[in-house]
């Protein structure tokens, strides 16, 4: 595919459409190179056969860590200490439990922001060209990638498929 | 398919056979400590079981939600166990010179509480309201379910003739299976508050914790949310039925369960802290008898693997909540589970603080069956007399929702 | 719910971000004096000391925790609506849920200060931080105002994330309407988001994590702060349901802030079409459900303290409801758990003037309730010769009007300069509605 | 002798250290490169001296450190108060730093102060009183307080050379009406002291011995000798007055009765006794007349005149019909009417019919307070002083203003112009204000003298710092002021050397150092000759007349009340008698109105209501306070305080019950009285808080202060206690023994060598709160003031608790409440930081410097024992000069709370380390501990088997205050042993 050489994106009102036009363009030589959207759809990431996220294992990862983590400084810091207070031994586990499930929650949501980041590959700005402002608003848009020579082919297809073209001189840009 | 469920209620009240027979046994062979405590437990247990069972199906309706719609019918079957638990506490009276430690102690002015007559008439009364509003709501609940121009059974025939005697108001209906629904759910908390510091707490006069109330009725829809499950499942894997769950319907049902097996563990600890913590003789001595001290200790660590740890980590894992027949198991562990919990709290009260009193004699077992086999008799029995429950898509009247 | 445009819902919202007027200014400029008010009242006691509040012995805690304990409370009702409703499905939480996150954040940090305010030594707090340090001092792992510590700092960072993720989507979408230099910012602050489905598919597991983690948080946390007083053996403080009642408690006053800010913001910005009136009523529903709770725990603590027969425990509660205190006692039970059934009659609960008037009365009695546990418990604790009284000083309502400035100016600064409502979130909503339609 | 009192001893300092050392020492850090030999920086010398705050005459210990003295302790020697002190003594020290007392003499000209250095003064006094002896006889005339011998003689010597007559003694409290009883019914014109350790019932017709009757420790000491429960046994008292102070308070039964029908009662008593007992051993002439006297007085007479409640009255005349050794004592200090006069020598001749050999009265051992002047010479020498003004008047330590009736005028007199007014004080009280010159003499602190309570005494005052502003001793002036050649000696120091001498016959330097360290010549002072009576003489009928008018007054009566705190008035400036309150009524800084709630509702007024006081004589405005302990439509004030002087802590404080009083000089003019008018009573509209410690008085059945019957104690002891409620927990000691598996959640921890703890014995906690005030003057405790109080901020580390006996209401119970140090302490691990924590010998450990001020400590101390700073409290110089080095003074914003006087501990376990050995018993003693004047707190040791505390903690009475909180408190209470009511 190294010689698609252009991208062209068609706007769509609704998933649904998005999704067939995917669909079709998955029968036609020309890859599906992005799509865009303004929420989440079953319908889109069914037809791009998108899998389920992995950030999960970086949650259960912090989780465990920060577990632990709590529950060593409480123990470590008393043990330190080794002072007795109100006659309870040095190192009650009981109450330490408390630090432990909170630096747990904490871990967890710093691991699953990192993995966030680092899946989504954010923060990112190279993405924007191919992007069109719309798809933040009430489009969807399927980005085609294809020869230059197959533009004007492409732009016939999608508009079957009931995609708008925005005007070239946006298209022009993104080469 | 007749006969295999045919044969379901047969096996049932043969378990209660044994069950009475192990009872009987036990006060004859001069263990009737040990009988009326089994009783006692399996009675919270199993009443626990149906209370909280039909707090499902009211609460779904409360808040609307719509995913949840063949699980309710099923939830509702548990309700047929009402007027055996009403009999079966009625059946305590004749045990309280063993289920009442208290009744011969010094109470330091509790006695204006912890009285037989009065205890007996308020939870009696108690009891009776919260199956009143529980059947009420059901009397409204059905109405959308039983088809009315051909009831299939005996039951239905007279339902209909009921909801005959008044124009059939589809409004009215939801109205007041809205209400009484939010009623049941009142007194439920309330009731099972009740039933809990009467028949639990007050076995050890000197203690008393006021989250005892809210741990009984959170702990009674755990353990009904696992008996609904495994009720499910069955169904779900019982060829006979056209019943039939989606994944979702049961990793969403898994998930609830999960929920309060967290909720129950956090009033577990809520209280454990706070007495750890304060350190009041009054309140410490309680716990310690059993979390601290042998015998109870190791029946404490059991439960609370049994009923915590174990659920806690398998089903932090969301596959496997779609799996119905693990999903029989981890709930038939947690019943288990919850078995014990009662003995942990009852036992040392009712067993006079005398070590021996953990082990489980064979009497404890089968009186368990016994109870077990009541709940499946009833259940099956409601589920005989509405069959439509069990179809695969239910009920009239109303659009069906996903989640 | 009414259908609405893409395009109707992202006008709506975006024009909540136009320059505001000049009443906009000099409501936040009054606000900044208020906080001022509250800034020099502290500097005046970290001055002359804690005598210059009301508390004394026995009661040493005041208003400055009963403050802390409040604000604590309205911040978790904004994690309740965006996580735990997140979790339930409930699609009424989508139109408040960023207004409520919002509120969760300012309100923490509200309520992060009244800690330092309450300290005989501010000047010292860095005692309780587990810093190592050459003479191997640590911090007491076993203080319930260490697990404050913990909890609050967790619980802060969490909600400031949590909103953080929330609002990127929005971000891209004013970026890609903006111009000039609010686009610059918006470009950064949305770290170019494109909505690719590849980030959609992380960012809702994420999403729905965050949701699954901050529910537990949120209860943890206020179960922490309510040890703070049922890890002691006051009467009144030492009892085992404080931790749920606390939770219960917390969402209650919360979800009566969440009303409280959402009639004003739905009339100003008009949003009525997104906030709709089935929006508030099911918050007023839930108020009846948490409500409900409250007088439970009310019931079961009095029950309780009379079933216990120990002269100590009757005498708080007895004291309670008659003593020096029992109008605040009144208040409370009466606001909390009482004037909320209203909400019980459809004519109420869908009137907007009933709700607002519901929804301040259940702030007061929130507040009242913790005035009541925090003070009288001490006032009558265990050696009569201790007993006591109290009452606040002007330097105390000082603070404390400066605390409520400056949430409200923090949230106004908020709602003219950040998305106050969740587009991408209202889109969804409406998705689904026109899929299930 | 043990061994503390050792050290002390060994501690105390010579002359020469004594005279030397300086306070200049500690302005600069090198001051000390050149120091006085036997003077170590960071290590006390003990000086002996007398207290002389009052004419008890107690011994004290001086404990300086770096040249200035920080704390005064009893002198264990000493045979008076036997090292113990009372509130008053404990302070005394902050009258010396007091920072309003004035440092140069001043002279008053055209009506403005202007000082003088003291040479001048004393020139200009001497030209004056030189000028004024040569112009005739009794120009120079002097007003002194009560001084030792010595003293005394160099007065009268010094006034004879100046050709005046003797001085003339001057105290408020001068026991006039005990003297004159005496006199009557004896034929001892004279004060001699009681046995009460002798006897086993105690009737007191208001004698208030524990609060200012003639020496409040010593007998504080003797009656718990009879009254402390001992082997099974414990004496009655009953308490006969229209009121009930502290000492009311201690007595088995109040009985309540009209003002001055305390004689009628008295009267009936005899009556009964003679009817009973006949009048063996009588003589049988002295029986007639006896009888005579109290013929009318029947039972229902008495009961109808002094409106006595019947059932009481007949179980205290069966009691002391029933007691072996019975001891009757008559009206209290206050009492100045006519009433108390009969109700002295009804209690005469009371003491005499019960027991004609008068054994528990020594007449040999006659207190030095007889030599005051009685209220006649007072007001003859007045009125010469208005007849007939000498030109020079010297007034020595004494306050005749304040203290006597505004009719005497004595504040116009010594204001006259015509006589030149010296005034020797320390405090410039209302005499001193009208003074034309005002001389501060050095205090006893700072001086030599002598002092002995008793005859044959010897009781030394020595310079325990060096004279803070440099003044001479009155002695020295008035040697200066003496015509030359009076004197041989050249300074009162060898004027006392040489009296002391001639008349204790100590003669070689030896035995003076030696008496000097121990503070005096002890020896003889305790033995005393045969205890027979005298004579009883026939002249005490005429004082009695017909008690009828008792009942037909219906207006409200008025009585001063006396005060533990400011005995009479002198000390109402010190600020820590101010700060610490009153035991029995609770309210420090204010004198409210005292009145019955009948009383007060008659008047439509409630606790708090500011009212005014008229009567003849003149008006006082105070609050009301409402306490069943007063007779109904009586009104009372406690003495002491209102005192109309600028001043930050006595000026216009409180309000002054003297000024309400009047003179009566009856016609046969035997004996002059003070006598208050019927008041007359106005709202003042305003209201005022009462500074009050106490919320509330009623234990509310908890187990806190607690009481057992004699026959509790006689029966069999119960079973253990298992139970887990608050009446049936067990006690549970602070040590490994006190856990129980089943009980306790925590595992038990042991300690090193030591686990501190102390035993309060309620039965001998007679609520005097000197333990308050030493603990003061030990840790630093800052003031806080009336409207701090008010706002509940009093720092007291140490505090007694006033409760009523939970089975018998209006019956008072003391219950001395600290820090209990308890092994499972609530306080310690709700701090973040770890400010407190327990430590390795069991002390509750508070470290200041690393508490943050959050008050978690405070809100979960079960005993709300630990105190705040609210704000940087202040010392006004040079009050800071009193402050122990040893104790940190906190700032603003931490948390502090009793410690057991960890500094005393750690100076003990220096020694015991330099000896290396282990700390003995008895070897710490708490500031507290130290002064309790009953020895009802003991200090010790649980780990040490054979300590006093781990044989106490073994007594039946032993109970922990809310021991069923599981928290092991270190402090051990014993429960107070009560009289079965009958």
């Amino acid at each position: 595919m190294t010689n698609h050489d252009t991208h062209i994106t068609a706007l769509f009102a609704d998933d649904a459409q998005a999704a067939a036009a995917v669909g079709a363009l998955r029968q036609t030589q020309w890859p599906v190179a992005d799509v865009h959207g303004p929420i989440p759809s079953q319908a889109i990431s069914g037809a791009l056969g998108i899998k389920k996220s992995g950030v999960g294992w970086f949650t259960l990862a912090g989780g465990v860590f920060g577990f632990f983590l709590g529950y060593f400084l409480a123990v470590f810091t008393s043990a330190r200490w080794g002072l007795i207070v109100s006659g309870k031994p040095v190192l009650s586990y009981i109450p330490f439990f408390i630090v432990g499930f909170e630096f747990t929650i904490l871990f967890s949501v710093l691991a699953n922001v990192l993995g966030l980041i680092l899946l989504m590959r954010l923060p990112a700005h190279r993405d924007l060209p191919r992007y069109r402002p719309e798809c933040s608003a009430d489009r969807f848009g399927v980005v085609v990638s294809c020869r230059q020579g197959e533009a004007p082919e492409v732009r016939r297809f999608l508009t079957e498929l009931g995609g708008e073209m925005p005007e070239p001189a946006d298209t022009q840009r993104d080469l | 398919m007749q006969n295999a469920k045919s044969r379901i209620i047969p096996a049932a009240l043969g378990l209660v056979l044994i069950g009475t027979v192990a009872f009987g046994w036990s006060l004859a062979a001069g263990h009737p400590a040990a009988a009326w405590r089994a009783y006692l437990v399996n009675f919270l247990l199993f009443s626990a079981i149906a209370q909280g069972a039909l707090v499902f199906s009211a609460m779904m309706h409360t808040v609307h939600a719509k995913w949840s719609r063949r699980l309710e019918n099923l939830a509702e079957s548990f309700a047929a166990f009402f007027p055996v638990s009403f009999v079966l506490f009625l059946g305590l009276f004749f045990g309280r010179a063993y289920v009442f430690p208290w009744m011969h102690a010094d109470l330091h002015g509790k006695e204006v509480w912890l009285n037989v007559q009065f205890l007996f008439s308020r939870d009696g009364i108690a009891l009776l309201v919260l199956y009143g509003l529980g059947f009420a709501y059901l009397y409204y609940t059905l109405w959308f379910k039983v088809d009315a121009y051909n009831p299939v059974t005996g039951l239905q025939l007279r339902l209909t003739r009921l909801w005959a005697r008044r124009r059939p108001d589809p409004e009215k209906y939801k109205h007041r299976r809205y209400v009484f629904g939010v009623l049941y759910l009142m007194a439920f908390a309330v009731v099972l508050s009740l039933i809990g510091f009467d028949l639990v707490m007050a076995a050890e006069p000197h203690w008393y914790s006021t989250l005892f109330g809210a741990y009984t009725f959170i702990k009674a829809i755990y353990v009904g949310f696992g008996a609904l499950l495994i009720l499910a499942a069955c169904t779900h894997a019982s060829r006979g039925t056209g019943f039939l769950l989606s994944q979702s319907e049961f990793i969403d049902m898994g998930k609830l369960f999960f929920a309060f097996c967290l909720a129950w563990a956090d009033l577990f600890y809520c209280q454990l802290v706070v007495i750890w913590y304060g350190n009041i003789s009054e309140e410490t001595a309680y716990v310690i008898t059993r979390t601290m001290l042998a015998p109870w200790n190791r029946v404490a660590w059991a439960v609370f693997i049994v009923c915590f740890v174990a659920p806690f980590l398998i089903l932090l894992n969301r596959r496997i909540k779609a799996v119905p027949w693990f999903m029989t198991c981890l709930c038939g562990l947690v019943l288990i589970g919850m078995w014990l919990e009662h003995y942990l709290l009852l036992g040392p009260a009712l067993a006079g603080h005398n070590s021996a009193s953990t082990a489980f004699s064979a009497g404890d077992v089968l009186i368990f069956l016994g109870f077990a086999g009541l709940l499946i008799a009833a259940v099956t029995g409601y589920l005989r007399q509405f069959p439509g429950m069990l179809d695969a898509a239910p009920g009239k009247a109303e659009a069906e929702g996903t989640d | 719910m009414e259908k609405l445009s893409f395009a109707e819902i992202d006008n709506t919202v975006n024009a909540t971000l136009e320059p505001p007027g000049r009443m906009y200014w000099t409501v936040v400029a009054l606000l900044f004096c208020g906080v001022l008010v509250g800034a020099a009242c502290w500097g005046w006691q970290i001055l002359v000391g804690i005598g210059a509040g009301g508390q004394n012995s026995p009661v040493n805690w005041g208003t400055y925790l009963i403050n802390f304990v409040f604000w604590v409370g309205i911040a978790h009702s904004g994690t309740l609506i965006s996580a735990i409703l997140y979790l339930l499905r409930a699609g009424w939480r989508n139109p408040i849920a960023r207004a409520a996150e919002t509120m969760t954040v300012f309100a923490v940090c509200t309520a992060g200060l009244f800690p330092f305010i309450h300290l005989g030594r501010v000047w010292m707090v860095y005692y309780m931080l587990p810093v190592p340090n050459q003479r191997t001092l640590w911090p007491n792992f076993q203080s319930p105002l260490m697990f404050d510590v913990v909890a609050i700092s967790t619980y802060l960072i969490v909600s400031v994330l949590f909103w953080y993720t929330g609002m990127l989507p929005d971000f891209a979408v004013i970026r890609d309407r903006a111009a000039g230099v609010r686009k610059k910012i918006f470009t950064v602050l949305s770290l170019g988001w494109t909505g690719r489905y590849e980030q959609w598919r992380h960012y809702s597991r994420g999403y729905l994590l965050f949701a699954a983690l901050a529910t537990p948080l949120v209860i943890s946390v206020h179960s922490v702060v309510s040890w703070d007083f049922a890890l002691g053996v006051a009467p009144g403080w030492h009892t085992t349901i404080f931790a749920p009642y606390f939770v219960a408690g917390a969402i209650h006053s919360g979800l009566a802030m969440v009303l409280t800010l959402m009639i004003p913001m739905r009339r100003i910005f008009n949003a009525q079409r997104i906030i709709t009136m089935h929006v508030l009523e099911s918050v007023a529903k839930t108020i009846v459900f948490t409500g409900l709770i409250v007088g439970f725990a009310y019931a079961t603590e009095y029950f309780i303290a009379w079933y216990s027969r120990n002269s100590v425990e009757m005498e708080v509660f007895a004291f309670r409801s008659t003593g020096d205190f029992a109008l605040q006692y009144w208040i409370m039970v009466i606001c909390n758990s009482l004037v909320p059934l209203l909400f019980f009659i459809k004519r109420i609960r869908t009137s907007i003037l009933w709700l607002f008037a519901i929804s301040i009365a259940v702030n007061i009695g929130m507040w009242f309730e913790r005035f009541v546990i925090i003070i009288s418990s001490v006032a009558r604790d265990f050696l009569p010769h201790a007993w006591g009284d109290y009452a606040p000083t002007g330097i105390e309502y000082g603070i404390m009007l400066g605390s409520f400035c400056l949430f409200f100016f923090l949230f106004f600064l908020f709602v003219k300069h950040l998305p106050s409502i969740s587009m991408t979130e209202i889109k969804e909503l409406q998705h689904q509605a026109g899929t299930h339609d | 002798m043990d061994r503390r009192t050792f050290l002390k001893l060994a501690g105390m300092g010579s002359l020469t250290f004594a005279s030397a050392c300086t306070l200049e020492s500690e302005k600069k850090l090198y001051s000390l490169v050149k120091n006085q030999d036997d003077m170590v920086s960071g290590k006390a010398n003990w000086y002996a001296g007398t207290c002389r705050r009052c004419p008890a005459g107690c011994g004290v210990l001086a404990k300086n450190r770096e040249g200035r003295v920080i704390k005064l302790e009893g002198n264990p020697l000493h045979p008076v108060n036997r090292g113990k002190l009372c509130i008053r003594g404990q302070s005394g020290l902050q009258a010396v730093y007091h920072p309003e007392r004035p440092k140069k003499p001043r002279i008053k000209q055209d009506g403005r102060w202007q000082a003088l250095s003291f040479e001048e003064a004393i020139v200009r006094l001497a030209e004056k009183t030189r000028s004024a002896a040569a112009r005739g006889k009794n120009r120079v005339r002097m007003l002194t307080c009560l001084e030792g011998d010595v003293c005394m003689g160099l007065f009268e010597k010094s006034m004879a050379a100046l050709n005046g007559t003797a001085p003339l003694v001057f105290e408020p409290f001068s026991h006039e009406h005990l003297r004159t009883a005496n006199q009557a019914v004896f034929g001892v014109s004279g004060l001699p002291s009681y046995r009460l350790e002798n006897a086993d019932c105690l009737v007191s017709f208001g004698a208030d011995f524990l609060e200012t009757w003639l020496s409040p420790v010593e007998y504080a000491r003797r009656f718990k000798a009879m009254h402390a429960y001992a082997d099974g046994k414990k004496g009655r008292f009953f308490y006969v007055s229209p009121w009930r102070g502290l000492t009311g308070a201690n007595a088995d039964a109040w009985l309540s009765c009209r003002p001055a029908a305390e004689a009628v009662i008295c009267l009936g008593l005899i009556r009964q006794v003679l009817a009973r007992k006949g009048s063996s051993g009588i003589s049988t002439q002295v029986a007639r007349q006896i009888r005579a006297v109290c013929q009318p007085y029947t039972r229902e007479k008495v009961i109808e005149f002094s409106g006595v409640d019947p059932s009481g009255y007949d179980q205290m005349a069966e009691a002391l019909l029933r007691a072996k050794d019975p001891l009757i004592l008559g009206a209290g200090t206050l009492g100045r009417g006519r009433g108390d006069l009969q109700a002295n020598i009804a209690a005469n001749l009371l003491n005499f019919v019960l027991d004609p050999q008068l054994g528990k009265i020594d007449f040999t051992r006659r207190h030095r307070a007889e030599k005051a002047a009685g209220y006649g010479e007072i007001a003859a020498f007045f009125d010469q002083l208005a007849g007939n003004p000498p030109d020079v008047l010297l007034l020595n330590n004494v306050n005749p203003v304040y203290a006597l009736p505004p009719e005497m005028d004595t504040s116009g007199i010594l204001g006259s112009k015509q006589m030149f007014t010296v005034c020797f004080s320390n405090f410039m009280d209302e005499t001193a204000q009208r003074a034309d010159m005002v001389f501060p003499v050095s205090m006893a602190l700072e001086s030599w003298d002598e002092y002995g309570a008793y005859p044959d005494l010897l009781s030394f005052c020595q310079p325990a710092m060096k004279p803070l502003y440099g003044a001479p001793q009155i002695g020295d002036v008035l040697l200066r002021i003496a015509p030359d050649g009076t004197f041989e000696n050249k300074d009162a120091k060898q004027e006392l050397i040489s009296r002391v001498q001639e008349r204790w016959g100590i003669s070689d330097t030896g035995a003076w150092l030696q008496a000097v360290r121990a503070g005096g010549r002890f020896e003889h002072a305790e033995a005393s000759a045969g205890a027979s009576g005298p004579a009883v003489t026939t002249a005490f009928q005429s004082w009695f007349e017909d008690p009828s008018e008792l009942i037909r007054s219906e207006s409200l009566l008025f009585a001063a009340l006396p005060s533990v705190r400011f005995f009479d008035g002198r000390d109402a400036h010190i600020p820590w008698l101010c700060e610490i309150p009153d035991p029995v009524s609770k309210v420090a800084w204010q004198s409210p109105v005292l009145m019955h709630p009948e009383t007060a509702r008659k008047y439509g007024v409630r606790t708090g209501d500011g009212i005014n006081l008229i009567n003849r004589s003149g008006a006082v405005s105070a609050p009301v306070y409402e306490t069943r302990y007063i007779q109904p439509g009586l009104a009372g004030i406690q003495a002491g305080q209102g005192h109309a002087v600028p001043g930050k802590y006595s000026g216009g404080r409180g309000a002054n019950p003297f000024s309400l009083f009047s003179l009566k000089r009856p016609a046969d003019a035997k004996t002059a009285f003070y006598a208050a008018d019927p008041l007359r009573l106005e709202k003042s509209g305003q209201r005022q808080k009462l500074a009050s410690t106490a919320g509330s008085m009623d234990p509310h059945g908890r187990k806190i202060a607690l009481t057992m019957t004699l026959s509790d104690l006689a029966a069999p002891p119960g079973p253990e206690k298992h139970g887990l409620a608050m009446h049936d927990f067990p006690l549970t000691l602070p040590m490994p023994e006190g856990y129980d598996a089943h009980r306790d959640f925590y595992p038990p921890h042991d300690h090193a060598d030591y686990r501190w703890a102390m035993v309060v014995d309620l039965d001998r906690c007679i609520g005097c709160s000197a333990c308050a005030a030493a603990c003061y003057a030990e840790n630093n405790l800052a003031v806080v003031g009336e409207q701090e109080i008010i706002n509940g901020r009093e720092m007291s580390w140490m505090h007694i608790e006033h409760y009523q006996q939970m089975d018998r209401p209006d019956q008072p119970i003391f219950l001395p409440m600290l820090c209990q140090h308890c092994d499972n302490a609530p306080c310690e691990s709700v701090c973040p930081v770890f400010a407190p924590h327990h430590n390795k010998e069991g002390l509750n450990n508070q470290i200041y410097n690393r508490c943050i001020g959050t008050r978690f400590c405070a809100q979960n101390c079960p005993y709300k024992v630990r105190r705040f700073n609210w704000h940087d409290w202040n010392w006004p110089e040079p009050l800071n000069l009193q402050l122990n080095p040893d104790v940190t003074v906190r700032s603003k914003g931490v948390m502090e709370k009793c410690s057991f006087c960890v500094q005393r501990i750690k100076t003990a376990h220096g020694h015991a380390k330099d000896e290396n050995r282990k700390i003995k018993d008895g070897e710490v003693i708490p500031a507290c501990v130290q002064t309790c004047p009953t020895g009802a707190l003991v200090f010790g040791s649980l780990m040490d088997a054979d300590s006093r505390v781990s044989k106490l903690v073994k007594d039946r009475r032993a109970y922990q205050v809310m021991g069923y909180l599981n928290t092991k408190p270190a402090v051990i209470y014993l429960k107070k042993v009560v009289h079965e009511i009958r």
